[in-house]
């Protein structure tokens, strides 16, 4: 059940690199938030029509609240054009009109007993803090690999750290951590531990995410990816934010956002049938198999 | 509140307890919005465009979004008209909301089989007939841009059902009255209009249409003042009831289409930008009745008063 | 900078030193402008729209703001093709940039009759027809809104002048290809497009038109993912230049166009917005030249590469 | 000449009623502003597209500036709608894009030796502040009448009583002040002076300027009013702010904002040929005329 609601703005944090964190009380909706789900949102400002007309998606980053259930969310953005632009501009005492939460989020279940390694490109790191404290807090092995161009796009690293997460950072310019990209350090994890005993989840940049998926998919592990796509509703009603999977189109809204990297279609894929076979065959496989090892 | 009657309205023999329906396209099959408000709140809605077979629709890159509106290209992808009567029908029957049932066919044939399977279905009001959509090859707007084909099809659906038949017109088009006649003349109960306006836009750095299917179809805000226009004109030349669409957000846009001639309107793209867009217009329509002293909203259906001839100094 | 030649391009015989000219009827004659930049970087101008007799215009109550765009029912108001030459001209011989006469007739022969007093001017570049205009009951839109009409009027003041004819279309019809190459086989030069929508709006509590001429003409952004879309139909259709108009404001939007398309572009609402925003679009093309290793804007013209078939899943 | 520039907002004073007052840095602007010119205003937001599209026309209520030439200039505004909302909330720190300064302003040489009394109804106060500066430093013989619905809505009266310049204030409550509508204090006025010596200037409500304008015409006294039109441009492009006078339609921001009341058509007016005759045959005897009185 997504509400629609009006939250006031308690904080605003300004980060480096367009980067801002806004905490919002929103205490109908903070215990209903699952990891991987997101709202709509865009802030009221009075006047009688929004510029830009539609709101934006964002993940939940985390909640927060004193006590008892939590009654704070908050959002971690990325300016990238008018619509996050007028989100890190709202001040504290201000209000976002807020629909959510929405999406299926993470399933959780497939990573017990797991070596989990969750990817983060960028602002991709939004949508799995939450995640990787309910793994954690449920016990499970969670590690972040964080990706990013350069050390001042890094935010949240200290909020994983909290949770005692190891964090492993890959920059592309070498500023922090390892120099490159993300999936070099997936390799390397791919060599340090028994591949039938990992589990991944991703978000962050397609390009990342295609080459994440394909490294899963390649070894037979089993990996939820978690995509951005232009969404006008969000509830699933405009069919706007469809993607391609192996069998049918999806809502990325309601279907998603997340989606096992063995049966999405990228842009520019095109499987043949029997890339298709394969990889369902594959996928299908890899949920089953457990003790076997590609080499 | 929201059910004070001087908000009823009737069209094409039906009565609906406020003039405020939701379009087609933007409502789902109205289950999508039960966890938002009682749909016994709307006037009614408009289902999905509803096709003989169920349709996938349009390769992603279906939306985006454009100033003070949004392009589309979903392709009309629905369940089919058997599945809108098998899964989603049963979920509605106690949504205490008028149905209408938006649908488009190929052809002629498709029209007239679609509407005798939906003619003793009781929760369906009303059909409309989507004879505008720019976003498939066959059918749809084919029917809307030549009056003729136009006459033909609700001639043929009108025969084939019991039920009201309401057209939806493409704006797309040189005269739109000529179209609204022909389907007077075809015995339409009813005129919904606009579907929406066909446009495109480019990533300029990839030199791509934004949309895969190139072109799609303009909502929102943007259109608004062209929707009003038409549906005036629409209201002057037929005796049938209009029914305005375009780019209402508020009950200030919904007066617009109301004080033109319309005599019921219905909320798209707002449901997106605000899923209970459609109760604020209809309390905004009641406030707006209270603060005016309007007893009947009927009173203001095309009330419009322009003034006399316009002089010119040359 | 702006001289730089990566921007330069020629449309129906005539170098323009880049492809950004300002719109009819929102630079006024030139001169209102050179408070603000020298009119020598634009590509060019085009004046208000100039008839044989002054005209006053429409009573006042001529224009509305509408979501991202605006209404307009000026009424031609102008100062007559005489007073043009007379009043107008005669501050503009150093002015150096591309004059192109934005021209209007109640009838063939007052076209004709002022492409005639036009042809001796050697400050005027070429003659741009508003066949389009939907705010005048005469001439304007009647002219463009019948292929035949169209044919007629352009081939009159194609052997009246021998100065380029572009013909301004209207996008208020449903096939604008139709017309487009009408204009080509009468011998029109280049085509520009789009003119304003019709639209209207209404003041909800006065129950009144928000213009005194009850609809105008709709401009602005809001309509830019529209007049892409036509720009791109007449590109396919005809050989003649297209220019491009309709919600430009920056950059990004005049690249659109030429991606789509056309030749040039015109800069019309925007003007009122930023008095300096025909010069941020050249500045802004330029710059994209250079991020994109761009050495001649030409190359960017009809450059959109369009997927191939869409499949549909039933 | 006008300039196209972004001026920083200095200083934003939240006065009742939703009256606001904005301070910009605007050296260029500043010394170039004559009483009763305009500015067309928008802030800049850094969206791709301002929303509302145009920008809003606002009398330049003041400039200021340590000693030398003023390099500061004031708006007073109220909110309306969207265009005046937004402007409102334009913060220190911030820039608003400025059209300006544009119109003729008011006609300071009709005032000389006058007694000149000027009518303010709401915000048009924000159009005489500069009129009343300049009279009085010219040692003219002011008077301020200033009409408003209720004391709350009257702004900026200690700017008129800082330049001495006595101040009349009716109320349609009776709040503060008289009781009733500007034009009773008008017609007081028009007892206590010789009609003859008195010179006109008014700025508010079309209806309230039109009482005012009748009542002058009738008397034969010259009155400037400074007119409101929707305005797209505010240089003389669009055509779009024409105001209707007896021999033509002129546009309110090239040809005005201020008229002669004279020859100035209301909205609704729509004068005979007859009307049209009597008025301008007493507009012209109202300008040679000096020392005649009409009883
Ligand atoms: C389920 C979901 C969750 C999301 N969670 C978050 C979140 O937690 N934090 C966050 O900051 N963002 C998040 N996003 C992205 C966010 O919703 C914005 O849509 C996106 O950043 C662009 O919106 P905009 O209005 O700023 O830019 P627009 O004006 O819509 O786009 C500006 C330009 O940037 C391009 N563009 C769009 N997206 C991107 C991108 N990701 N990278 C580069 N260019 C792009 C567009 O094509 C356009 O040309 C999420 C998106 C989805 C679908
Ligand atoms: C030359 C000139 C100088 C001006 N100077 C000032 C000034 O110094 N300070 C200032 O505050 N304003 C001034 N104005 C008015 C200002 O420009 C705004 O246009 C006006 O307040 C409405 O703009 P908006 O965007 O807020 O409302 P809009 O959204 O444009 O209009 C909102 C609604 O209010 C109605 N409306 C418009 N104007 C008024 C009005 N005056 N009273 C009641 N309803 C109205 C509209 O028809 C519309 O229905 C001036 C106008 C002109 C032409
Ligand atoms: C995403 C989307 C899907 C639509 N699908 C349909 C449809 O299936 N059938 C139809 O008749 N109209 C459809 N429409 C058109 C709307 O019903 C409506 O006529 C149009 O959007 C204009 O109204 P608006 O500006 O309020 O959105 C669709 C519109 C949108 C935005
Ligand atoms: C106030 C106004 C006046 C106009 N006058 C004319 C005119 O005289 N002749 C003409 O061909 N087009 C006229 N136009 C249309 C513009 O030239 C242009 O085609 C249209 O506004 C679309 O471009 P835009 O969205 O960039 O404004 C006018 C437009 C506006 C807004
Ligand atoms: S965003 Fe509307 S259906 Fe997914
Ligand atoms: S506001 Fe544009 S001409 Fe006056």
């Amino acid at each position: 059940m997504a509400q629609v609601l009006e939250a006031p703005v308690l904080q605003r944090i300004v980060l480096p690199r367009d980067n801002f964190l806004l905490e919002l009380e929103a205490p109908s909706m903070a215990p209903e938030i699952r990891p991987g789900q997101f709202v709509m949102a865009a802030p009221c400002d009075g006047l009688s029509l929004p510029n830009p007309l539609l709101k934006r998606a964002l993940a939940v980053y985390s909640v927060a609240g004193k006590g008892g259930a939590p009654s704070r969310i908050q959002l971690l953005l990325k300016v990238i054009g008018d619509g996050t632009r007028r989100l890190a501009d709202a001040q504290p005492g201000s209000t976002l009109g807020l629909v959510g939460p929405l999406g299926n989020g993470f399933d959780l279940e497939a990573g017990k007993g797991r070596i989990n390694l969750i990817l983060a490109g960028g602002i991709g790191i939004a949508s799995v803090l939450l995640l990787a404290e309910q793994l954690a807090r449920a016990g499970e092995v969670v590690e972040l690999l964080y990706g990013a161009r350069s050390e001042r796009d890094l935010v949240g690293i200290s909020d994983f750290e909290k949770l005692d997460i190891p964090v492993l950072v890959t920059t592309e310019d070498g500023s922090r951590g390892e120099k490159g990209l993300i999936t070099e350090g997936l390799k390397r994890c791919l060599e340090r531990f028994p591949r039938e005993h990992l589990n991944l989840y991703t978000c962050g940049p397609n390009p990342m995410m295609q080459a994440v998926s394909r490294l899963a998919v390649e070894h037979g592990i089993p990996c939820q990816i978690s995509v951005e796509t232009k969404m006008a509703c969000g509830f699933g009603v405009c069919l706007g934010c469809s993607i391609k999977t192996l069998d049918s189109y999806r809502l990325a809204c309601t279907h998603g956002p997340v989606f096992q990297a063995e049966t999405f279609v990228w842009e520019g894929e095109n499987p043949s049938s029997e890339d298709t076979l394969r990889r369902q065959a594959g996928s299908s496989s890899s949920r089953r198999r457990t003790g076997l090892s590609h080499g | 509140m929201a059910d004070s009657s001087c908000l009823a309205v009737e069209v094409s023999g039906l009565e609906f307890r406020n003039p405020v329906l939701t379009a087609s396209g933007t409502f789902g099959y109205g289950l999508e919005f039960e966890q938002f408000f009682p749909l016994s709140r709307l006037g009614g809605f408009c289902t999905k465009g509803l096709s003989l077979l169920p349709m996938a629709g349009t390769a992603p890159g279906r939306i985006h979004e454009t100033p003070a509106g949004m392009l589309n290209a979903i392709g009309l992808e629905n369940v089919g008209v058997e599945g809108f009567i098998e899964d989603k029908l049963p979920h509605l029957t106690r949504c205490d909301t008028r149905i209408i049932a938006n649908v488009l066919g190929k052809t002629i044939e498709e029209f007239v089989e679609i509407a005798r399977r939906l003619d003793p279905i009781q929760l369906v009001s009303a059909l409309e007939l989507n004879i505008s959509c720019p976003n498939i090859s066959e059918g749809g707007i084919h029917f809307g841009h030549d009056p003729r084909m136009t006459h033909k099809v609700v001639a043929s659906v009108r025969s084939a059902t019991s039920k009201p038949v309401w057209v939806k017109l493409s704006p797309n088009v040189t005269d739109v009255t000529v179209f609204a006649r022909a389907c007077e003349e075809a015995g339409a109960d009813a005129i919904t209009l606009i579907n929406t306006y066909v446009g495109m836009s480019i990533d300029v750095d990839k030199r791509r249409p934004m949309l895969s299917n190139t072109t799609g179809g303009l909502s929102g805000p943007a259109i608004r003042p062209l929707a009003v226009r038409l549906v005036r004109e629409v209201y002057q030349t037929v005796n049938i009831p209009v029914i305005g669409i375009g780019g209402i957000s508020n009950a200030r846009d919904a007066l617009e289409f109301l004080i033109a001639g319309a005599r019921a309107v219905q909320v798209g793209t707002a449901n997106f930008v605000d899923p209970c867009a459609a109760i604020k217009v209809i309390d905004g329509l009641e406030e707006h009745c209270r603060r005016h002293n309007i007893s009947d909203i009927n009173e203001l259906v095309g009330s419009l008063q322009v003034e006399e001839g316009q002089f010119f100094y040359y």
